[in-house]
């Protein structure tokens, strides 16, 4: 009941992958799954689990995710005894105003660090799209007397060549090596960025790493701990299938794949509500010759024409005798009579005139940036 | 000792609302579900909020728990404020016993305290039983200027409709001359939508008055607003021409929800600057399964449609097997409908089941309601106009 | 509908207080002011909120305006959350009429729906008027580990002070085997602290046998207690030895004020890791002026102290003009002592004025009381014993 | 009734000339008055006016700010059609990172002042730590017909030769001239910093003006403006003596003008609470040794010594023996047995060790930086 367990999300990740998509917000601030943002999920795992401190380490491009998590109040985030605390890169006259990494950005928020309470702190980086029960995974970090606890998947999906981190494990699930970014990996067990670990543990190796010099919390920190023998690393399977949000299509398979009941229930569940900032929207309103199949439709839309395999996030217009197939259509974007989209992914406000069509493959979706007419 | 503020709500929740039967058997009226996402109060607390009115009272004795429980903190409506708030006021004792409330004049009389607190100049009071977008600045800015003891809200009725109404009597100024309840022979269609704007200071000596009267019914209807016309007091009324519903029963309930299936609707929810706000359960994006047929609709967040749903409103939650058919319906939060199952001009309560084939209603006929946490077995028959459930 | 909780906190808030006299003529108990910025209610809230647990129901039915607006949002205790909240909860009318609290126990049995919402394993019982800091945590945990059905919270008292509590009597294990309340002859000094953990569905059983029983008093000490002990259910004292003061009285509530002047104070409201919380008013710093000597004394925020302060308890807003004299009393929020008054033993109410010279208690003499918003006139005199205001 | 007036706080100020004092934090996040920072009164003012939609420029140095107003909760500024914007400083990859001036951050910022409702806009920057009804202000404006109403002070005070900006005005109130640093002011009217004018108006201003390729908001948006005489521009006198918190030694006149009733007064009316972020202190403790004079005393302290004409912040300890006069001291600072210190501005959490001895003049006081041991 009382908290013993902390969080904290880092939001620095490269974007590059994602083209248009975080030209103007961070990873964690990516639309997802229809009415949500990446960071609704990172939070919500944390806060579901009985979380009730968390810290966000911010990065750049940061407006609209203060934007979307505000006050924390959504996710019962804002209080005095627990809260959520925003860590945006320390700017003085004349410092470079950015983080190397997740160690760099660590060390820069050991305040945060110390001042908590909790004698456990779990951290989340934000590459991965998840569902996790922090409090089963703390039960299994103390029941194996582990130093560090990994998060991993065995899913196939999220094993990508030339990218992404690797757990190789003994029959214990004990974790003997980790691989970063080989170009073949070795060991089907994708780490997803998620690690759980004594808090006062995390602040001496953060310490002792960068007094060593060092840059990397995978690469070199962890690396180095297991070389060294003295830390136990447990890997902790998830028991859903998580997904790394690297590229435009990996985000677009991701989107996708929530149409899948079994995806769909994995995130959502009654009894762990995913969070979300509120636009108190009215429902959506189908008219008489709207025709949708197979699709995700958030609240506040106006449904005229036809859509199928989609994902339509909140207040989006869909005009008479549009066509949207395969398709992800953010917030308040406007499709208009006639037009015919097929996998594309419209960011928010997109306008799509009358009649226009465009049609990309599933296998590279196009992307219409915010704000765009076309 | 609280920060004095120019208008204080009183929202007169009212009693178990027996007219809608069933569904207020364990809620009270203005907790009922509306509109797919909202229930009844949302729309006088939301009209509160965007007018600008951050002090509001519920007055209620029955069943307090669910609305305590859907009012909370007051966030969802920003009535959560170190300087202002949303107040459950149920009956209280101030020595040994305490008394419960006698009439909706009783109900205010007995907590004046709670309005002196904030020393306002006027008191809005609203009912909880209404849908409307309404904006009360307006009509309290029309108070201040006719230097009114009262400002009553009223809307022209059809002239074949005035026998159900309180009706307000004006002359060439507005000014009220007469207020007739129920009249058999209407002298005007100026039907009273129990919206009041008074000024504090004569609302107060009024009701302290009318609570000394032992033949008083404590009434605003019956006895507050006929004693001020009788004494001379300037009474005034304030037209409104907007969408207003009273959904007391079961037929004005299933008629309201209809009304947002029109092309165009007459109350626009859509209306970024004056939102009806509702308290958030954290449900999923609808989904709309490949076999589903929705068409002239409300579909909320977190349902399941992969039957067939045809000029319905579908609440948060629900879940509409492939084979199942809804037609005319409207459907409360949770509320499940098995394959086979047909529904015509239904309305489903919250967490109900209607099991595989079974029949609910009828086209062209009575409302069938199914009431709150109840299955409807495999197969069975609801005949239109009956209730069933718990 | 609700999400599930561990353990919910029902505070019985009482009924008048009447030992309080003048204090709680017009106010309830929990809301009266203590130490300078807290409300008693403060205290059993604070704990609640430092012990993790967030659904706190406070069942009154005396003048809950003053609480309620106390209250307000819960955000002051981070009682304002979606997920749980602090809720005022008076009697209700389920249908017809309604009936008032009975007994503690029948408050919570009239209010089981409320806590059934949150599928809670545990209730925890507070009463309204202790100040204390207590861990409700470590005590939930001593009862799931002892499968207990009830634990109640004890203290030793010294053995000449027995007589006035509910004595609990245990084995060498801690089970409670008999239940005496305030008996002549005490077996053990284990006093009840008026704080109670159950096993929610024991004592839902319990409650509603308790409320079919025509002859019980429907109160926890003299009927929930013992019948479970007489149905050889498990009930396990679990040892407090903190500070705990029951400000029931005029003495004690002055008692415990003078506590907080010890050196060290028997409980420290220092502790930044068990704060205890206060809903805010925005004052500014205390100012202190040229002539005042203020010796071994608390004062609050927005203070204005210019006369001779000893050993006193100043809450925020109080003004001491020069000349003015205070010894060993007890100042609530925003009283005024004016040039050449002097007050010993003395407790005043919120908003009271003592004029210029007047005289209000006595040194080494019984507690003087003013009640709130009063004002003694220039010169008069209170002896010592006396309570005088509105 | 109905929000017709916004608000917007600007904290881009340089402050080089307060030292070590803002060294760490922006002019705004300055404590002062024994347990404020001065956005405290800038919010404050705007929110006891009935403004319910605040905007905050964000400039650099924030971490204190961003800390200090969290959700805005304290000032009722949470919520839906309520609520207070921050506006951190919008960093891509490639852009600097920082305005300007204030015509700069307005331009960044013409989202918020285009997304607003309210008709009119008032403007604040932070140098000045004042009180001001914002609803006298807008009736000035409306009963003068004014284009744009400029706030300012007769105070000499606030008069200050080689910098501020002072306005000439004709009798009717209207400024004819506006000066922007003179080495000799000719105008004894100091402008604050704050103006008023229709949201709309503003938003055209700043559109033109920066794309006529103007830096400055005061001295050439406003000067030309009043050039071209098709703006009404008028001047609002304050009513109560606003204290110019450019230096530390004006730092330290303000806090010490505290110690006078009129001063306290005119900051201080029950009606119009300053609101703050809030400790939970208990009430101060005063030992039997104490010796408390012509002071101002947050909660949360131990006041065991002797303390004369001081400002002590809220969870500070004086231990016996010491002596304290003429000095600012800052929260959780500690003064231990028998140090003496005269005229210092102590800041957060310093400590003055035992016996240690501590005197400057009141005109050029000694700053002890945070968390310093001395």
């Amino acid at each position: 009941m009382k908290k013993n367990l902390a969080g904290l999300i880092y939001t620095g990740e490269k974007t590059d992958r994602l083209r248009e998509l975080t030209v103007m917000r961070s990873l964690a601030a990516l639309p997802v799954l229809g009415r949500y943002r990446l960071i609704d999920f990172l939070l919500s795992n944390m806060v579901n689990s009985g979380i009730k401190n968390v810290g966000i380490i911010l990065q750049s491009n940061y407006n609209s995710l203060l934007d979307q998590i505000g006050s924390g109040r959504e996710w019962d985030l804002h209080g005095k005894r627990s809260g959520m605390t925003l860590l945006p890169p320390f700017a003085t006259t004349d410092s470079s105003n950015s983080y190397a990494g997740l160690l760099d950005a660590l060390k820069s928020n050991m305040n945060f660090l110390r001042r908590n309470e909790e004698r456990y702190i779990a951290v989340s980086e934000s590459s991965f799209l998840y569902s996790l029960h922090y409090e089963d995974m703390l039960k299994f970090h103390l029941d194996n007397n582990a130093d560090i606890t990994l998060a991993y998947t065995k899913d196939r999906d999220a094993r990508r060549h030339g990218s992404g981190r690797y757990l190789g494990l003994d029959d214990a699930g004990v974790v003997t090596h980790i691989e970063v970014d080989p170009s073949l990996p070795r060991y089907g067990n994708t780490y997803i960025g998620v690690f759980l670990m004594r808090r006062e543990l995390l602040i001496d190796m953060v310490d002792r790493a960068t007094s060593q010099g060092l840059h990397h919390f995978t690469r070199e920190m962890l690396v180095k701990s297991l070389a060294q023998g003295y830390t136990k690393i447990m890997g902790y399977e998830l028991d859903s299938k998580p997904f790394y949000i690297d590229t435009v299509e990996a985000y677009y398979k991701a989107n996708m794949a929530a149409l899948e009941p079994e995806i769909r229930k994995s995130f959502f569940t009654p009894e762990r509500p995913v969070w979300t900032k509120l636009r108190d929207e009215m429902p959506t309103q189908y008219s008489g010759e709207s025709k949708v199949n197979n699709s995700l439709v958030a609240d506040g839309c106006i449904i005229e024409g036809e859509v199928e395999d989609s994902v339509i996030f909140r207040g989006v217009t869909v005009r008479e005798g549009a066509k949207i197939k395969g398709c992800i259509v953010m917030q308040d974007s406007i499709i208009a009579k006639g037009a015919q989209i097929e996998n594309c992914i419209l960011d928010k406000q997109t306008t799509v005139r009358e009649n226009a069509k465009l049609s990309a493959t599933p296998g590279y979706p196009f992307v219409i940036p915010k704000n765009l007419t076309i | 000792m609280l920060q004095k503020k120019q208008c204080v709500a009183m929202l007169l929740a009212g009693g178990q609302g027996s007219r809608l039967g069933i569904l207020t058997r364990h809620t009270a009226k203005p907790a009922i579900p509306f509109g797919g996402k909202y229930r009844i109060i949302d729309f006088p607390v939301s009209n509160c909020t965007n007018s600008g009115i951050d002090v509001v009272g519920v007055l209620t004795q029955y069943r307090p728990l669910e609305l305590n429980a859907y009012i909370g903190s007051g966030t969802p409506w920003d009535l959560d404020k170190n300087t202002g708030g949303i107040f459950v006021l149920p009956p209280y004792s101030t020595g040994k016993d305490g008394e419960w409330y006698k009439g909706t004049a009783n109900s205010i009389y007995q907590n004046m305290t709670f309005i002196d607190q904030y020393n306002p100049d006027y008191v809005l009071v609203l009912s909880g039983d209404h849908i409307y977008k309404m904006d009360y600045s307006e009509m309290l800015a029309y108070h201040i200027e006719q230097e009114a003891t009262a400002t009553i809200a009223v809307r022209q009725v059809p002239w074949e409709e005035t026998h159900r109404f309180g009706i307000m009597n004006t002359d060439a100024n507005g000014v009220i001359t007469e207020f007739e309840e129920k009249p058999a022979n209407a002298k005007s269609n100026n039907a009273s939508m129990g919206v009041y704007v008074f000024t504090w200071e004569k609302l107060r000596s009024h009701l302290i008055a009318d609570e000394n009267d032992p033949n008083s019914n404590n009434d605003f209807g019956r006895n507050i607003i006929p004693n001020m016309l009788s004494q001379n007091e300037k009474l005034v009324a304030y037209t409104f021409d907007g969408y207003w519903m009273d959904v007391g029963t079961i037929d004005s309930l299933w008629e309201a929800n209809m009304d947002l299936l029109k092309d165009p609707p007459p109350i626009n929810l859509h209306d970024r600057k004056w939102r009806i706000y509702a308290r958030n359960v954290g449900r999923p994006p609808g989904y709309v399964g490949e076999k589903a047929k929705i068409s002239n609709s409300l579909v909320a967040e977190g349902s399941d449609v992969n039957g067939v749903v045809e000029n319905s409103v579908l609440s948060g939650g629900v879940v509409v097997e492939e084979g199942a058919e809804i037609y005319d319906s409207v459907l409360m939060p949770g509320a499940k409908v098995c394959s086979g199952a047909v529904l015509n001009r239904a309305i489903v309560g919250e967490n109900s089941v209607i099991e595989a084939d079974a029949v609910i209603g009828e086209k062209d006929a009575e409302i069938a309601v199914i009431g709150n946490n109840t299955v409807i077995p495999q197969g069975h028959k609801v005949a239109p106009g009956v209730q069933e459930g718990k």
